[in-house]
């Protein structure tokens, strides 16, 4: 198993990426006081999400040091994830209610 | 026993098919003006799919007659083309049965789903609840007055709950139990579930919908015939879900106004 | 032949394991892939619904504490890379004491979190309503949250669990770095739900 | 969890009673567990379809001590239209999830997968015991709603919102049923994750020397796709059954909208989404149907080519095939959702994908019509269990075809047409995988050979009839016969029911039959004709260990090596015209890929 000898810290990467995380985290939070619609904010929180995750994968749980690790999860979890989405037109159905079907219209 | 085993998949696959020929179990005949498509599509790919069925299983049983009693000295021989011919021959013939039904199918489709009812189709509102349908029809005035949930009574015969004590537009609206529709008539069904999901199948008319609780959704068809039709629900509700049913009386203009009349009177 | 050596792939008698991961290590991913789908099932239904409902409610006034929560959880996660540091160069004392400070900041993040909780039930909310719209805000912050909590109090139980067992001698310098490999995904899914369901439901 | 596996299984055999049989470690009796487990459902499955078709052919008479299974459900003998529901209900679930996911995937994998990749043992052996409890409990659950006072759930397998979610107002069984169904459920899941994990890290960190991932078998890759499925299609619907189950106890409205009058009661609920819970069911649920088929392909895949004496046209044509299954089964979940009120532009984005994975299925099923050719077909009971297997699959397949395209789906929908084509391909198809693997492995997993004369009879009458009873399905379903009916009243079905009394006959007769694969089970456990290590010159290692049934080590105390691909018949060696994986013998063959 991994042992002492040959082993390199590597604290100092650690700090310079937790550091980042907290400046994105950060950057959201200032984000969320801007004065933006819900469609725009909710894009770039979660475009700062998956930067802020993507930085924990790679460097914290250090699959930028096993490729092929990485591929299988990413691609993997990125693929189901994206299944999932289908879903998102019945939600804007639901909230504008389904084309020609208002009987009030009458 | 190979050999019955091949007669047996054969027999099968044939006796399969003959119902299918022979047009034993057939829907009822189609009454609306889409339906002629949704009949197409089903009869090509019956045709296709059926043909796909009998010869696959007739190949298989033919292989399994033909190489299960080998002598020990036989050789084992590849199949001509081997995986590639394979691979090959399903790209092509499953592909282009697959691109070719798929693109047809996307117009059956759109005739029921993605066109707009035309602006003078004739409205009509059904309410699903378990386990019974009604109609509404707007009146004189052509407006459906608002629901109020809150005031449904079966008890008080308010299937809708309409206050037609305070809603204008609700006054003149005609609640029945039974749908009837004017013949050669564009119907613009407003469809609403009261309850639980539920569904609008009728066989004759091509239509199948499904009620959203919460959820308001539309259906539009001209019937072309005259007759009277069973609309079922097909979607799960509850204990009375197999006998949830209602009549389609597809009339002439002028029996439908008749009819009309006649269902004012009583409300 | 001792079946933990198995799970190494023992050189000779196995194949390589595949990515050059073993057996336990790759148990971990595995089970973050399938929670990741969990969470995001949560999430999509959440997405979901609050699209569709025009009366979501905005509640959140202020965000000290979340932010807070927030700064701990992602330092959680550095001090116990240096758990996992100190582990692998052998100081076991140290790796011990990162362990036990790791898990120390996960218990005081699930502390706050409560505190959280229980600020909102005093404002009114529960599960079923909440005094700012549509109840169903209250059920999907709550069932999120709470797994999300769940997970957190899982991991502080295994964490201590580990750093015992680890000092104990049981447990190796590979074990602490896969329950390394569950705090951070905790801490990541931690990303998500801060600006999602905290950040998006702020009031203006 | 570390502790749960660390120190796992020093590979000596465990002496007491509990560990050896009940709380066992060892992969084996965990897998003879799961079948037993999945043999309990089944009949039980069983008994509640034959129950369902005497009433939907002869309804309203009565069925001599039906009262005795429930008071209420059947007074006076005579089913209750919600009792039909309660026990479709039942019989689909425990079908799908304890008979279908058990059987082929959780028991002879379990079994054979370790041995199949040269282990000694899954690598958290605990977790493995743990799942199987785990699922054990789950069964029970879901039994214990027989007993509660208004019965199991009436909702069918699928559970749509929000007849599911609003409690018992809306019909007998919808409270604590309901309850209880989805608490099994979610429990289930949580065991068929811990299998997965399992299975995935045994494919890929146990191999044996040699061992490469293209040498396994190929009943190996299928156990090894279905857990990928099942990783993520299970973790998504835990969940789901979580916040169904709060709607009930805490009464959430996460899949209940606001607005709906019950008995000409306002609904205290606000605002939820029914059709969330079928995007949430569906995308497990589909992914789910290939869990239950693609674990019976590999199966078939192993018996076929053992059978053949030629490997197959292209090993990795199938697995590639398989896989793609796999792939395209999260994209199409919403074929179930044609008419459901979802988007109709999604429905042609679903459709595409649906027609799309026929290609890849009937490249499976040339690849395996292909590779007979020319072959020296051996016909067994196990054989023909999987050409049974081919025959009923192309059926199911070709029904499916229909329904993948939303303009036919119009009609077919929620008819006996669908039920029809799920039938051919899940009860018949995916049930003749085990069947077929019952026959070719029993002699290992119990040293014994099945009697193959009852097999053949077995194998004829289930055939035979099977059809009888499903293909009718399709021809109901053609002429608008709705499913989920508990009794036929619609005039247009009136024409029908003679065709409902030939598939009941058809239904009892079938299952009459398989009393005598019960029989052929238990008779060949103790008194069958002893088996040798070796009784269908197989190559994958599962025939190479050095006593049967296996020793607790599977390998005695050297795992063997690997030398060829999976499959190498068709060679000439010293043992015939195979050579084993594990024989370190050089031969020529044309097919030797790795
Ligand atoms: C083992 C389980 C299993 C399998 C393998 C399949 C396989 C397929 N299924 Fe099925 N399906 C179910 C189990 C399964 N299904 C269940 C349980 C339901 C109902 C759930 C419920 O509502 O309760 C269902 C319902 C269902 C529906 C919804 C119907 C509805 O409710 O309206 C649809 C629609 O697209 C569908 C499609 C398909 C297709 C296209 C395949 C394809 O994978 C089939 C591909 C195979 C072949 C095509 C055969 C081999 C190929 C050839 C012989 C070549 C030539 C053939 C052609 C060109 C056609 N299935
Ligand atoms: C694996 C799945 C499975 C299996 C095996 C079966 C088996 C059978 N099913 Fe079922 N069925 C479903 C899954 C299954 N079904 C599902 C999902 C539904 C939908 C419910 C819903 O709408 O919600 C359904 C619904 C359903 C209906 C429609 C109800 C309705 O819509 O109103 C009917 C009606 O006849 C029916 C009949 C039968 C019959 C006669 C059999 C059998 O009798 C056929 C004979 C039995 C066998 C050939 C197998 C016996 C196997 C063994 C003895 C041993 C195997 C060994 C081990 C497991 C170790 N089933
Ligand atoms: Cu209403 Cu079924
Ligand atoms: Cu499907």
């Amino acid at each position: 198993m991994a042992m002492a000898e040959g082993h390199k810290s590597n604290a100092g990467r650690y700090v310079i990426v937790y550091i980042c995380i907290l400046a994105i985290a950060f950057l959201q939070f200032v984000i969320a006081y801007s004065n933006i619609t819900a469609p725009q904010m909710f894009a770039r929180m979660l475009f700062l999400a998956v930067v802020e995750g993507a930085l924990a994968l790679l460097f914290f749980m250090h699959l930028s040091d096993n490729h092929g690790l990485l591929w299988f999860v990413v691609v993997f979890t990125v693929f189901v994830l994206l299944a999932m989405q289908y879903g998102w037109t019945d939600s804007f159905r639901e909230l504008l209610g389904a084309p020609w079907s208002n009987y009030s219209k009458y | 026993m190979a050999k019955i085993f091949a007669v047996t998949i054969i027999a099968i696959a044939i006796l399969s098919a003959i119902p299918i020929i022979r047009h034993t179990w057939d829907p009822p005949a189609d009454i609306s003006t889409h339906g002629g498509r949704i009949d197409e599509q089903m009869s090509e790919t019956m045709a296709e799919a059926g043909i796909s069925f009998l010869a696959s299983q007739i190949l298989l049983a033919l292989f399994i007659w033909k190489f299960s009693n080998t002598r020990p000295g036989d050789k084992i021989k590849t199949f001509p083309g081997g995986a590639k011919a394979v691979v090959w021959a399903a790209f092509l013939l499953v592909g282009t049965e697959v691109l070719a039904l798929g693109v047809f199918g996307v117009k059956a489709w759109a005739d029921v789903y993605l066109t707009a009812p035309a602006a003078n189709a004739m409205p009509v509102q059904v309410q699903a609840g378990q386990f019974a349908f009604y109609f509404r029809y707007p009146g004189p005035d052509g407006t459906f007055g608002p629901l109020h949930p809150d005031q449904i009574s079966e008890a008080n015969a308010n299937f809708f709950g309409l206050d037609t004590a305070h809603d204008q537009d609700s006054k003149d609206d005609i609640v029945t139990a039974e749908m009837a529709i004017p013949v050669n008539r564009e119907i613009h069904l407003l469809m609403h579930a009261k309850d639980v999901g539920h569904s609008f199948y009728v066989p004759a008319l091509r239509v199948q919908q499904d009620f959203v609780p919460g959820l308001d959704l539309s259906l539009h068809f001209t019937a072309t015939q005259v007759g009277k039709y069973e609309i079922v629900c097909t979607q799960l509700c509850g204990l009375g879900h197999y006998n949830m049913k209602a009549y389609l009386e597809v009339m002439s203009q002028e029996d439908y106004d008749s009819w009309l009349k006649k269902q004012a009177a009583l409300q | 032949m001792s079946h933990a050596d198995t799970m190494g792939g023992h050189a000779g008698v196995m194949e390589k394991p595949a990515f050059s991961v073993p057996a336990k290590k790759m148990a971990m991913w595995l089970f973050i892939i399938a929670d990741t789908a969990t969470f995001a099932g949560c999430l999509v239904a959440y997405g979901f619904l609050r699209n569709a409902t025009p009366d979501w409610p905005r509640p959140f006034h202020s965000i000290t504490n979340v932010a807070l929560m927030t700064f701990i959880l992602v330092t959680s996660s550095l001090t116990m890379l240096f758990a996992i540091d100190a582990a692998k160069a052998g100081e076991k004392a140290k790796a011990l004491q990162w362990t036990l400070i790791t898990a120390g900041a996960g218990a005081l993040f699930a502390l706050l979190h409560i505190r959280e909780w229980l600020g909102l039930i005093g404002e009114g909310m529960t599960l079923l309503k909440n005094p700012w719209g549509t109840g169903l805000f209250g059920a999907a912050f709550f069932s999120i949250t709470g797994l999300h909590l769940l997970h957190v109090t899982c991991g502080v139980i295994a964490l201590v669990v580990v750093g015992i067992r680890y000092q104990g001698g049981r447990y190796n310098a590979d074990d602490l770095e896969i329950t390394g490999l569950y705090w951070h995904f905790v801490d990541l899914v931690w990303m998500f739900v801060v600006p999602l369901v905290y950040l998006l439901n702020l009031s203006h | 969890m570390h502790d749960m596996s660390a120190h796992a299984a020093e590979h000596h055999a465990p002496t007491s009673f509990i560990r050896q049989h009940v709380f066992s470690l060892d992969h084996k009796v965990i897998g003879k567990q799961y079948y037993g487990l999945a043999l309990v459902a089944v009949l039980v499955g069983m008994v509640l379809s034959w129950l369902m078709r005497i009433h939907l052919a002869w309804t309203n008479y009565p069925i001599p001590g039906l009262h005795l299974l429930s008071a209420n459900g059947a007074p006076g003998n005579v089913m209750t239209p919600e009792y039909y529901l309660q026990l479709m209900t039942m019989h689909a679930t425990i079908m799908v999830f304890f008979v279908l996911t058990t059987a082929p995937f959780a028991a002879f994998g379990n079994y054979f997968l370790p041995i199949q990749v040269g282990a000694e043992d899954m690598p958290f052996p605990h977790f493995n015991m743990m799942s199987f409890w785990v699922t054990f409990v789950g069964f029970l659950v879901l039994m214990s709603s027989f007993f509660v006072s208004d019965g199991p759930t009436l909702g069918g397998w699928t559970q749509y919102a929000p007849l599911s979610a609003i409690g018992s107002a809306s019909g007998p069984g919808q409270g604590t049923g309901v309850v209880l169904w989805a608490a099994a459920i979610c429990i289930f899941c949580i065991g068929q994750l811990l299998g997965s994990l399992n299975f995935i890290t045994t494919t890929l960190d146990m191999r044996t020397k040699g061992m490469s991932m293209w040498r396994l078998p190929l009943s190996a890759w299928a156990w090894f796709i279905t857990s990928v499925m099942g990783l993520t299609a299970f973790a998504v619907l835990m969940p789901a059954t979580i916040l169904l189950i709060l709607d009930h106890v805490a009464g959430t409205s996460f899949f209940v909208p606001s607005g709906l009058v019950l008995n000409d009661q306002l609904q205290p609920h606000s605002g939820g989404s029914t059709l969330l819970w079928q995007h949430l069911f569906w995308f497990f649920g589909h992914p789910e149907v290939y869990i239950a088929i693609v674990p019976g392909m590999g199966i078939v895949s192993h018996i076929l080519v053992a059978n053949m004496r030629r490997p197959m046209l292209s090993h990795r044509v199938l697995v590639y095939s398989m896989g793609a299954l796999a792939v395209l089964s999260y994209m199409v979940y919403g074929h179930h959702m044609f008419v459901s009120g979802m988007n109709p532009v999604s429905s042609l984005a679903f459709s595409f994908p649906t027609l799309v994975i026929t290609i890849p299925s009937t490249i499976i099923v040339l690849i395996w019509m292909g590779s007979i050719y020319g072959s020296k077909l051996r016909i067994n009971t196990a054989s023909l269990f999987a050409l049974g297997f081919v025959s009923m699959f192309i059926s199911g397949g070709v029904s499916g075809f229909f329904l993948a395209q939303p303009s036919i789906d119009i009609m077919l929908h929620a008819t006996y047409f669908v039920v029809g084509h799920f039938h051919l391909v899940m009860a018949v198809a995916a049930i003749f995988g085990i069947f077929g693997g019952t026959y070719f492995w029993f002699p290992k997993m119990f040293g014994r050979m099945m009697n193959e004369t009852l097999g053949k009879v077995h194998f004829w009458l289930t055939f035979v009839g099977a059809y009888c009873i499903f293909m009718p399905f399709h021809y109901l379903g053609i002429a608008g016969n709705v499913r989920r009916y508990q009794a036929f009243v619609d005039d247009y079905l009136q024409p029908l029911i003679p065709v409902h009394r030939f598939i009941t006959i058809a239904a009892l007769l079938t299952g009459a039959a398989q009393l005598i694969f019960l029989y052929n089970l238990f008779h060949s456990r103790f008194w069958g004709k002893p088996a040798t290590d070796n009784p269908w010159e197989g190559t994958s290692l599962e025939w190479s260990t050095p006593t049967t049934p296996p020793p607790h080590n599977n390998f005695g105390d050297k795992l063997p090596e690997v030398f060829h691909d999976p499959y190498q018949y068709g060679v000439e060696s010293s043992t015939g015209d195979y050579v084993m994986q594990a024989s370190p013998e050089k031969v020529k063959s044309a097919h030797d890929e790795a």
